[in-house]
């Protein structure tokens, strides 16, 4: 079929660390608005795989296109700006400064040295961060010291900082680690709401959660993908349970 | 004090040192009174002179790099004071000194003789020890019309009038150093090597020039060392390459004591090659060790060695002072005539203005010297002796060539 | 426009430390010290300009540079270039074998001018220079380490490496720069001899403007996005770069204008002190001015100025009374800082003045130890 | 040849080789110590210079004693084993007293470890003097032995050599051949883990920097038998062995002894062909070029983080 109906389009990628092949020659297609889940056993090459379209590896083969631009080749903050956001799996936002800080900090203007050094807080900017702190369940720790929150509000937090950038296509590296239960269905809200006008790329252990909110799952396993389709598919999938069951 | 210098002057040529030495003991019964002197009329500049004491600096490096070398100046002149305070002092006053630390720092010595002339009013410096510090030091002397004594032999190329020069600059030092070690050797090949900065490069020029010009002679390498650098390895296989007739060395502070010892390991040592130094002093040997040096040569205007009255009791004080160990180098010697210098530079001038005991100094023959006698040329540089010291085990040298008296020349024709 | 008075003096808090700070430098120091100290003061204050662009660069930056001696001696080396000239007119220099030429390379048998000397002749072009030819190195080895990710330890490692390297040129190729004694003996600026009484006074009103001005100059910087990214990449370097900023650049930017600032500070040194010497190139003043910083509190401007001044006039009094002694404070000052008071003095303010009225009499009172926050909100 | 026979040429040729070689062993025994408390531990040492300093007046210390109850023969031995453990129990305390508060800050360490060694420094000058003072050296340390006429191998820098061969080896055996080293490349890998199976992290933090520490005495022996000792000896060597350290790549014991021959080879050979301090700048930018380009060092594994 045509890749151009796909938002994210990978083929083919290879990244190999001294010979060690973490992604091989791995073929995965996203469509627009998809939500898709990537589940796997450890060091099956998820994270890498975010890595890669991400730009903080640099693949040893193959192509990443993201709508016909070439990721491959780019710089990761020209990525970030062809609409690609991405959480990392430890929470990384900037504890020294308040939630309201962390998300105008993200706000997608002001991006070069001198845009930064006359960028000034418009009534716009402000809105918008209001709107998304709402978004996200902080608008009361607004005025917070990020270094405050919980472990599940910082998780909120960075996805926050990224919905300020609003991305086309977002990738969450396990959102829901450390959270409560109830703060687990809160996530799978919000995500699923935010994937009205976005593609999202989730990486998840949490099958359960995976469930609330997959619309199509893949499978790696040592690099290679395993099997893709609904969860139920999944679920019912031979191999896949092998891998996990490990024998 | 007149009357002492008068007396030395009729006694001179009778080699009646030791007794002139000893006519200093007596001087101090037929004391001089500060009445015979009122500060009003000796002090027209609002120097730091009571009717009692007179407010002298000594600036050096007590600590950083540079203390290594300077704490033998600093130890000359605090006993050449405490000597001249035993006889009574200056005009009846008693000198007291304001020390402070130059910290092998050439900006800190800028600033600290602003701080003794603006500051304390002092009626004169010794101190500066590199070439570097001085010229920091230089323009505020001159500003302040401040008067510093200078004990360093160094590269010359420099007067002023704020500024006396008790050691010798290159040519002195350099010329017939070159004269005998070539007959001596009857070199023809010559190595030059020096730490690189002014005083080393700009005595090698002179070297070189006299070398090819005046003793046919001539110059297969020269070679410049960062400060501090110790690694000898391919300099020394250089060497070993041209094999000089003579090593003409110039290396100071750390790599000096590197070098010899890295020399002696290559096997140069003084059976082989020959070689003639302008920058080892007693005070260096103490850290190169003398039996890396044994047999080497240094061309210097004292040596601790020296043998005549002067030197005799100078040692003696000095070792009882500061404890038998200690060692008395080139420099140390220079810097005890500062204080001395300047006290017959305010007697003579009967006033501690500078502007007048500056004009009164030149001319002057300073009799008790361990050095021997010394005579102060108009070009504020002494007129002095050179001496070449044969290096021995126990850290002493021999003195094996004595010139005559040598004009002191900053600015050498054809040299430049 | 207020908005940018408001940025450029960091609110109501800022603007009161920093008036303290003018009045005292411009004020009371000048009215209680006699000529001689206010030279020193005027002195330790040309430090402070490096001193802050350590604040702006290793406190805000996290970028530890241990070459900004560097690019003070590079300030201070174009301005002495530039009198120098000046000061070895032909006549004064007669004695010399090719007169007009400056002594050092005289001495160095050089017979005429080296290229690079030549823009030095021109006033406004030296004060052009004076900014941009540190820059120009900042910017060179900002791009080759940045762009390559060098940070951290190894940025501080190699920054001090090209500072020896420096050193050494500087020292090796004497017949151009002087060597280890520098460039000495400077005289005047375009006919005016800066030796004066009344000219040092002016120098000094001049260097402690010019500092004034630095502080609101890199307010502006802090209070701006600009600032809360430097935090920002200080703390979480993927991060900013993940929201899509080119993080190389920044650094860049905020490392050429800690040169700059520093180079300032360097050229007011050479007119204030008559002269410049490599010992300001070199490892150990780039490091100590690091100290300065850390002492005032690395996150404060003005702190770092009272840090500077502060640690100066120790290093003065204490080595005037017993020398020996000073190394061992200096250097136990040093890690007393480090280990209980990162925050150096600004630190220890913040700590024990609370609420800021009673901080405020504080401050007016102790004339010392300034306020951090109200710096950046 | 350039006027001089092929005999002098090749005679040169050995010399200068070998003089490349005993600075690279200079530069090794400088690096190592700083090899393990930077590589291992990230703990940036800016007192490593004064470290060795100690280890240098230990062994000048040494010898006046044996010049007074006269075993000057055999007393270097015994002044290098003093040299490590004075070296070691120093490091040992400064660990406990300061380093171990700030790992969390290497900058910081930086800073810190630049503050003790002005102390230090000052330490030494109000003990030993301000003079720089010389290790009476056995005659066995003293003068070359002669292969061929024309041919003069130092035999301190034999010597030099034999200890950095020595302590290298140890050095190796003890980091990858026994439990000690083992325990010490788990503790800094990963701290935690380390912790759970019953490694005292803590205790390993000291000996590892301690042991640093030690090996930097040692190489100060060695150095009075090349240089002499004064209070500000170790600040000379400071930037050498971080560039050393660095430039192998931090983590890599191999890079470190690579870079320490590289940079030798390059520096004496250089020096050779131009004047000694152009020399030394040339390999300096070198260094830093390639530094720039390639930052992780020369020796540094590509991972998988």
């Amino acid at each position: 079929m045509n890749p151009t109906e796909f938002i994210l389009t990978i083929e083919d990628l290879t990244v190999s660390f001294d010979g060690f092949k973490a992604v091989d020659n791995l073929n995965l297609y996203i469509e627009n608005n998809e939500l898709r889940v990537v589940i796997g056993p450890n060091g099956a090459g998820k994270t890498t795989l975010l890595d890669l379209i991400c730009g903080k590896t640099k693949a040893t083969s193959g192509s990443i296109k993201f709508k016909n631009t070439e990721l491959t080749r780019l710089a990761e903050h020209q990525i970030v700006r062809t609409g690609v956001g991405r959480k990392f799996q430890t929470p990384s936002i900037y504890e020294n400064l308040t939630v309201y800080q962390n998300l105008e900090v993200s706000y997608p203007e002001g991006r070069s040295v001198i845009g930064s050094l006359f960028f000034t807080t418009t009534p716009a900017v402000k809105e918008r961060v209001t709107r998304i702190a709402d978004e996200i369940f902080l608008t009361e720790s607004l005025h917070q010291q990020a270094a405050l929150l919980s472990h599940g509000q910082k998780q909120w937090l960075e996805i926050g900082m990224l919905l300020m950038q609003d991305p086309e296509l977002l990738m969450l590296d396990e959102p829901v680690a450390g959270m409560s239960a109830k703060e687990r269905d809160l996530t799978a809200d919000l995500l699923n709401r935010i994937c009205k006008n976005r593609s999202v790329l989730v990486i998840e252990h949490d099958m359960e959660f995976v469930k609330k909110i997959a619309h199509k799952v893949t499978v790696l396993h040592q690099g290679k993908i395993l099997a893709e389709g609904s969860m139920e598919k999944i679920q019912s999938n031979e191999t896949v349970i092998d891998v996990y069951l490990g024998h | 004090m007149r009357n002492f210098n008068e007396y030395c002057k009729l006694k001179k040529g009778l080699a009646a040192y030791p007794i002139a030495c000893a006519m200093a003991g007596l001087i101090t019964m037929s004391q001089v009174f500060a009445g015979d002197f009122p500060t009003a009329a000796v002090n027209t500049t609002g120097l730091a002179v009571t009717d009692s004491t007179v407010k002298v600096g000594i600036l050096h490096s007590a600590t950083g790099t540079m203390a290594i070398s300077e704490t033998g100046s600093i130890q000359a002149e605090k006993l050449a004071i405490a000597q001249i305070n035993e006889l009574g002092g200056i005009l009846g006053r008693k000198i007291e000194v304001i020390q402070e630390d130059g910290a092998s720092d050439w900006p800190t010595f800028a600033e600290k003789s602003k701080k003794l002339l603006e500051n304390d009013k002092v009626a004169a410096v010794f101190g500066c020890w590199t070439s570097a510090s001085r010229k920091a030091a230089l323009p505020v002397f001159e500003k302040d019309n401040g008067l510093l004594f200078y004990p360093t032999f160094y590269e010359g190329l420099e007067q002023s009038k704020n500024v006396f020069y008790t050691g010798q600059e290159a040519t002195q030092q350099i010329l017939a150093g070159l004269d005998w070690i070539a007959k001596e050797k009857k070199a023809k090949t010559y190595y030059l090597i020096g730490s690189d900065y002014i005083w080393p490069r700009t005595s090698m020029k002179i070297a070189r020039k006299h070398i090819e010009q005046h003793l046919g002679g001539k110059v297969v390498g020269e070679e410049y060392i960062a400060l501090g650098d110790t690694q000898f390895g391919s300099v020394i296989n250089k060497i070993k390459l041209k094999k000089p007739d003579v090593i003409y060395a110039a290396v100071v502070g750390g790599s000096n004591v590197a070098w010899f010892k890295q020399l002696n390991a290559a096997g140069l040592n003084a059976k082989k090659q020959s070689m003639l130094t302008i920058s080892v002093t007693e005070d260096e040997v103490l850290g190169i060790g003398g039996e890396n040096l044994e047999g080497f040569y240094s061309a210097m205007k004292y040596f601790q060695s020296l043998k005549n009255a002067n030197n005799d009791k100078f040692v003696a004080d000095f070792k009882k002072a500061y404890g038998e160990a200690s060692v008395i180098g080139d420099v140390t010697q220079a810097a005890y005539l500062g204080p001395w210098l300047w006290k017959a530079a305010v007697e003579r001038a009967g006033s501690f203005d500078v502007d007048k005991a500056v004009v009164a100094l030149p001319g002057y023959e300073l009799m008790t010297a361990p050095e021997g006698y010394v005579k102060v040329d108009p070009n504020h540089h002494l007129l002095s002796k050179l001496r070449i010291g044969k290096w021995l085990k126990n850290g002493q040298a021999e003195v094996v060539y004595e010139s005559g008296l040598i004009q002191p020349d900053p600015f050498p024709k054809g040299y430049q | 426009m207020n908005v940018l008075s408001e940025k450029v003096l960091g609110g109501k808090q800022g603007a009161l430390h920093l008036a303290i700070l003018a009045v005292l430098l411009l004020v009371i120091l000048p009215l209680c010290l006699d000529l001689f100290r206010l030279g020193l003061i005027g002195k330790y204050v040309t430090y402070a300009f490096v001193a802050i662009s350590l604040v702006l660069l290793w406190g805000n930056g996290g970028i530890l540079s241990l070459g900004q001696g560097m690019f003070f001696g590079l300030g201070g080396y174009c301005m002495a270039m530039f009198l120098k000239l000046e000061a070895s007119d032909p006549i004064s220099t007669k004695i010399q074998t090719t007169p007009g030429l400056p002594d050092f390379m005289d001495w160095n048998q050089i017979v005429e001018l080296p290229w690079f000397w030549e823009p030095f002749k021109s006033l406004p072009l030296t004060l052009l220079l004076v900014l941009v030819v540190p820059v120009l190195l900042a910017f060179i080895i900002g791009m080759a380490m940045f762009t390559r990710r060098v940070g951290g330890v190894y940025f501080s490692i190699i920054t001090q490496a090209i500072a020896l390297i420096l050193s050494i040129l500087i020292v090796g190729q004497q017949g151009y720069t002087g060597g280890v004694n520098g460039i000495t003996d400077l005289k005047t600026l375009s006919g005016w001899d800066i030796r004066t009484d009344s000219a040092k006074y002016c120098l000094y009103f001049m260097n402690a403007g010019l500092l004034i001005l630095c502080i609101m100059l890199s307010r502006f910087i802090l209070t701006s996005k600009f600032g809360m990214l430097l935090l920002a990449m200080r703390d979480k370097e993927e991060r900013v770069r993940f929201s899509g900023y080119d993080v190389a650049r920044f650094k860049i930017f905020i490392f050429c204008v800690a040169a700059m600032i520093s180079a300032i500070g360097g050229a007011m040194f050479t007119l204030q002190i008559g002269f410049m010497s490599p010992s300001f190139v070199g490892i150990v003043p780039s490091i100590e001015m690091v100290i300065f910083a850390a002492v005032g509190g690395r996150m404060s401007l003005i702190g770092a100025v009272y840090g500077t001044l502060l640690v100066n006039f120790g290093k003065t009094i204490f080595s005037e009374t017993y020398p020996e002694l000073w190394l061992f404070l200096m250097g136990g000052l040093f890690i007393a800082v480090v280990m209980f008071f990162p925050d150096g003095l600004a630190g220890i303010y913040e700590k024990y003045a609370p609420h800021c009225s009673f901080s405020m009499l504080r401050a007016r009172w102790l004339k010392k130890v300034p306020k951090v926050t109200g710096e950046r909100q | 040849m350039f006027g001089y026979t092929l005999e002098e040429v090749g005679n040169i040729v050995v010399m200068q080789g070998f003089s490349g070689l005993s600075l690279f062993s200079v530069l090794l025994l400088m690096a190592l110590g700083l090899a393990i408390i930077f590589g291992q531990m990230g703990v940036i040492n800016m007192a490593h210079g004064e470290f060795m300093t100690v280890g240098a007046y230990t062994t000048v210390f040494l010898s006046k004693l044996a010049v007074e109850y006269d075993f000057v023969k055999s007393y270097f031995v015994f002044a290098i084993i003093a040299a490590f453990i004075v070296a070691f129990i120093l490091g040992y305390v400064i660990e406990y007293v300061m380093i171990r508060h700030l790992y969390k800050r290497p900058l910081d360490t930086l800073l810190a470890t630049w503050g003790l060694s002005l102390v230090m420094q000052q330490i030494f000058r109000s003990t030993f003097g301000a003079k720089e003072v010389s290790a009476e050296l056995p005659e066995w340390l003293l003068g070359s032995f002669q292969p061929t006429e024309g041919i003069d191998i130092p035999i301190n820098g034999v010597f030099v050599m034999g200890l950095a061969l020595v302590v290298t080896v140890s050095v190796y055996l003890f980091m990858f051949r026994s439990r000690g080293g083992l325990r010490v490349r788990a503790t800094m890998q990963n701290r935690i883990m380390a912790g759970a199976v019953g490694i005292n992290t803590k205790q390993v933090d000291r000996v590892t920097f301690a042991l640093g520490c030690g090996i930097a005495g040692v190489a100060g022996a060695a150095f009075t038998t090349i240089a002499s000792t004064g209070p500000t000896t170790g600040s000379l060597y400071i930037v050498d062995s971080f560039m050393v350290v660095v430039f192998g790549g931090a983590a890599s014991l191999m890079g470190t002894i690579a870079s320490a021959f590289g940079i030798a080879q390059a520096q004496s050979l250089l020096q050779f062909f131009m004047t000694s301090s152009m020399g030394k700048v040339a390999t300096l930018m070198t260094i830093v070029i390639i530094l720039m380009m390639r930052p992780e060092g020369l020796f540094a594994a590509k991972v998988r983080k």
